[in-house]
């Protein structure tokens, strides 16, 4: 059988510390115990550096117990990711004993405009962020989410490089405040994102309200009553909607706002008679937080109000 | 027993020639890999840490002598076939972005050791059957570069086995 | 809690056999046990078919136990697929009681002309076949290829309708004799297409080589010197490549055969002078089989030769 294993090596790297800070400096020492490289105990021992390909001048003494010892200092280290070998001249070839990698990159990036939106269907909460600059180091990031003092902080991880993930419901506390953050580290530092404090209810994202119908009020022509619906799935919620409509030249549109309650009509006049005029609706959770979101506008309905 | 004349001898000899040569130009490539991504292209600069790896190679000495034995030498290279078969798992735990390519290799390996054994069936020579599964343990190493420089010496030998192995294919062409 | 189960029902139909070949007889009993009936309890039982929903006379008589027996018999059944209702009249309407779907059709078809080839990018064996004519029955295909004696059988299943599969590069054996053959399966039999023994490399479809430079030889004009290479993923392979040329106005091509060996140059002579020629070339696996492939013609390259 194949046996590999075999002794530690008779060289030995070490970079302090193996990840750096680009542009900074990095040392390094290699220290060879002559007795433990078979082929090389008479020799004089000449160590050499190589950065990936490139040879770079070392300073070489005796260290303790015979052996040999060389350090390096490189001032500006500024590849992302080399390999430092160390090397020793032997009937006249270049011999590669051992070799260390060496990284370089910035403390993570504080993770910036945090947002979550919760979706009523799974309610799960999506939360997306932005990265920021790119370390160059291998870097965990992680959303964090806890209910209040002393709970457990669970959350998600974003998949592959994607900036965003979801709170899955079973980790949700729903109807309280939760904090909610990113936390980013890699071998240089952490750093967290601003942290939000939100009932994830506040930042549920709704369907739109539909607009079942539209008709004249009979005397007062110049009014209309509008009915409508609200979405599946958010019977339950106490609502804040919003009205708009216009004729197809008005310019911009007129916006009826503070619509509250459940499904249900409301009326509105000063309409100008045999004109085509063209609704839409919107919801949002009537809850004290800037953050609510309002549902996307309903699909348009088009009403044409009487001739004089 | 008399081969040379026997035309699906021949006709397994003209493939798996072939064969040979597919699969030593995938070690030649997963060489390449080793090269790019770790810097371990040269065994003249690795002669002296090799020694602390004290890596054995197949065996294929049947396949070396003059007047060589196509049974004796069609068990050695399936032999070895199987131990480099288990060896790449240590290649693929070194390159996990190529672990298609190591794969392929396998799988060939595999293919290539199942033809001689069918050949040898047909020409009533006593055959192992190898477990496909992978039972031998993984080499440990002392430290990450050992298993670099192990990685690349299990390539190389292999890349030699195979060499060897062709010249003793293309010489039962002759015979 | 909902109860969902209740009795087998009072009347149970059966039909001998379920699938028929097209055109054949079918025999078929509707037993009506009175007692299961609530409702049926007193009156006279009166069975009636109902094949799909035309009314079909069958015989009725007295069974064991105080149960009513209707036989019925189709001597020619030429429905690919119709319900048999057991009916009984009650309160002037027609009670369906009980039914059974009848199919019939055909064996299926001997699949022909399989041929197949192998896909060098991931050394997938891709085969087509004909069906023949359709069964009208649920018929399972399946393509089966076994390496040799004692190996398992594995394969592919085309998807819905198809008459091609890929069987996957894990599922061959390269550079060895493999039976490979198609085999079709429905209620009234199984058929078998012809039998391929091949090996996958000799159905290799190559990528055309290309045409690196074209050159004249100096001291006798009327020679050119053509140097091509094979295409990636070949290297390994003895191949067998053919050149074409022709002046725009000659009406065939020269074809030149038998230009062997792996990338390389070749010479022709007998060129006009001051012509421009097209010349493209191809090739295919040097193996002894007939069925290997040749590459598509490799893309034209123009060479102008010198002028006398």
């Amino acid at each position: 059988l194949l046996h590999l294993g075999g002794t530690l090596g008779c060289a030995s790297v070490s970079v302090r510390p193996p990840i750096v800070p680009l542009g900074s400096a990095v040392t390094a020492s290699c220290t060879i115990q002559r007795e433990l490289c078979r082929g090389l105990e008479q020799d004089k021992v000449q160590i050499r550096w190589m950065l990936d390909n490139k040879l770079v001048a070392g300073s070489q003494h005796q260290g303790p117990g015979g052996t040999e010892v060389s350090n390096l200092t490189l001032p500006r280290f500024n590849h992302t990711h080399a390999r430092l070998w160390c090397c020793v001249e032997w009937n006249g070839t270049k011999q590669r004993l051992s070799m260390a990698e060496i990284r370089a990159g910035y403390p993570p990036a504080k993770p910036l405009n945090l947002s979550c939106a919760l979706n009523l269907s799974d309610y799960g909460l999506t939360c997306q962020w932005e990265q920021g600059t790119d370390s160059h180091l291998p870097t965990s990031i992680v959303l964090k989410c806890t209910g209040s003092r002393g709970q457990a902080v669970t959350g998600c991880t974003p998949r592959g490089g994607h900036s965003h993930c979801t709170v899955p419901r079973q980790l949700l506390q729903l109807y309280r405040q939760m904090e909610i953050w990113v936390s980013a580290t890699n071998a240089l530092g952490t750093a967290e994102s601003e942290h939000l404090h939100i009932d994830p209810m506040d930042v549920a994202k709704l369907d739109p309200p539909t607009l079942q119908s539209i008709q004249s009020i009979p005397f007062q022509t110049d009014c209309i009553a509008l009915a409508w619906d609200v979405a599946w799935g958010t019977e339950h919620m106490e609502l804040q909607c919003e009205l708009r409509y216009r004729a197809p030249e008005d310019p911009a549109w007129a916006l009826v706002t503070g619509i509250v309650g459940q499904a249900g009509t409301t009326q509105r006049c000063g309409f100008l008679f045999g004109t085509q005029y063209h609704f839409q609706m919107r919801c949002r959770r009537n809850s004290a937080s800037a953050l609510a979101y309002w549902s996307e506008w309903s699909p348009g309905r088009n009403y044409t109000t009487h001739e004089k | 027993t008399e081969l040379s004349g026997d035309q699906d001898f021949q006709l397994f000899l003209q493939r798996n020639l072939e064969f040979t040569r597919k699969i030593r130009g995938d070690v030649a490539a997963l060489q390449r890999v080793v090269c790019d991504t770790l810097q371990l292209c040269k065994e003249d600069e690795l002669v002296l840490v090799r020694q602390d790896l004290d890596i054995a190679q197949a065996p294929l000495e049947q396949c070396h002598k003059r007047t060589f034995q196509a049974e004796t030498c069609f068990s050695q290279i399936r032999a070895g076939l199987h131990i480099y078969h288990s060896s790449l798992a240590t290649i693929q735990a070194l390159l996990p972005g190529h672990t298609g390519l190591v794969e392929t290799l396998q799988l060939d390996m595999a293919n290539l050791s199942s033809n001689i054994q069918q050949q040898m069936d047909d020409l009533g020579l006593a055959t192992v059957t190898y477990p496909t599964e992978n039972q031998d343990p993984l080499p440990t190493f002392s430290s990450n570069f050992h298993h670099q420089v192990g990685g690349f010496f299990i390539l190389a030998n292999f890349q030699r086995f195979l060499e060897t192995a062709y010249r003793a294919l293309r010489h039962l062409t002759s015979l």
